[in-house]
């Protein structure tokens, strides 16, 4: 199977393959970031949440998130994929993975893309509330 | 020139477009282009000083220059707190 | 299923059923730390691995390692699971997983209680070289 | 006294057993529990100072005293290097 390592879809996103593209014989850390869905935010009950993207921007943007973890740490292969569309709670929204030959770095990198991707990656986010109204997460 | 703009999240909301096209004069820069839809939409003069901006999928700054049929994004906040 | 969070086995790991295991609807973030055999160590081939471990103590410190993580940071369930006996490369001997309402935690706790494990867990690698050569990695 | 001692890894490589049973005085410590075993095992002694100890499964240390029936384990270092 063809992985790409840097995708945005409303597809549910299935982790197993993407850490298998990641590992390669010289590497012995994965770790990997699974952004869920919550029930919640700051005391008030979620119903589901809406992603949207500018998907033409976002897809280089991830790839060079990496690129910039790259040139911080160690680390061997990189994939991020982000789910758009509605999603219900416990769905899986965002999976980072990152490969090193040591753990420290996989852990840095890791929670470093996922930072950048919050801060840059052109990706929103619309809370949709138990009671009805929707609000997008500014 | 001709610049087309996207519109995402609650800009689009505002804007009531994913998309229109806005004719500029040649020198406008993204910022001058900012300030026009500031004053069509007033409800978009809330994101100034809160924006990432891109031209052509690039991320760009207020200063930089447009050029006929570019592609601007004003990139509402991301912060999608804290997963 | 029901799911052991701290187990030590033979069986080959299965990250999947770990994962759904510490997802509740109130934790929006998931690390996962999957440590894999390697083919080298400090340029040397390596054949195989063999871990040993003391399993009627080393459950129960893996138990306490969550704990002490849950002490430092808010973090949600945590899974915890180690293979012993051969394993090839590129097969995953120990599998963190970790999850949290919030990623920061989510990344510190599951690196916290990797490290400890290294640092006292009683579970040994008894690495075999390609040169037909074996030793203990103390 | 009668202590169970376990052995793992580069231990049991040089005692040969996973498991061996000693005699200790009362008063004995995990302590003077590993000088026997020192001397009856001399490539034990490159371990001393590098060891993390167990008495009943529980981490303990060289003066922890011993009581009848406890299991011992002296356990080698087990960082596994950088995973």
């Amino acid at each position: 199977m063809m992985i790409e390592p840097f995708v945005i879809s409303e597809q549910p996103i299935a982790p197993a393959p993407l850490v298998a593209y990641v590992q390669t014989p010289g590497d012995g850390a994965v770790v990997t970031f699974t952004g869920v869905v919550r029930d919640h935010f700051e005391d008030r009950a979620t119903a589901y949440l809406v992603y949207e993207a500018y998907p033409e921007m976002a897809v280089p943007v991830l790839r060079s998130l990496a690129e910039e973890a790259r040139e911080r740490w160690p680390i061997g292969r990189v994939a991020v994929h982000h789910r758009v569309g509605r999603l219900e709670i416990g769905e899986t929204a965002v999976l980072v993975v990152v490969a090193a030959p040591h753990r420290h770095a996989a852990f840095e990198a890791a929670e470093y893309i996922m930072d950048r991707i919050k801060e840059v990656a052109p990706i929103w986010k619309q809370e949709h509330w138990a009671d009805g109204e929707a609000s997008w997460r500014e | 020139m001709n610049i087309k703009v996207r519109f995402f999240a609650g800009h689009r909301d505002i804007v009531g477009a994913a998309e229109q096209s806005f004719e500029v004069d040649t020198g406008a820069t993204v910022g001058t282009l900012w300030e026009v839809l500031v004053v069509r939409y007033p409800r978009l003069a809330g994101y100034s000083g809160r924006l990432l901006y891109a031209v052509n999928q690039e991320f760009s700054a207020l200063q930089t220059p447009l050029a006929e049929g570019d592609e601007v994004a004003f990139i509402p906040p991301v912060s999608g707190g804290s997963l």
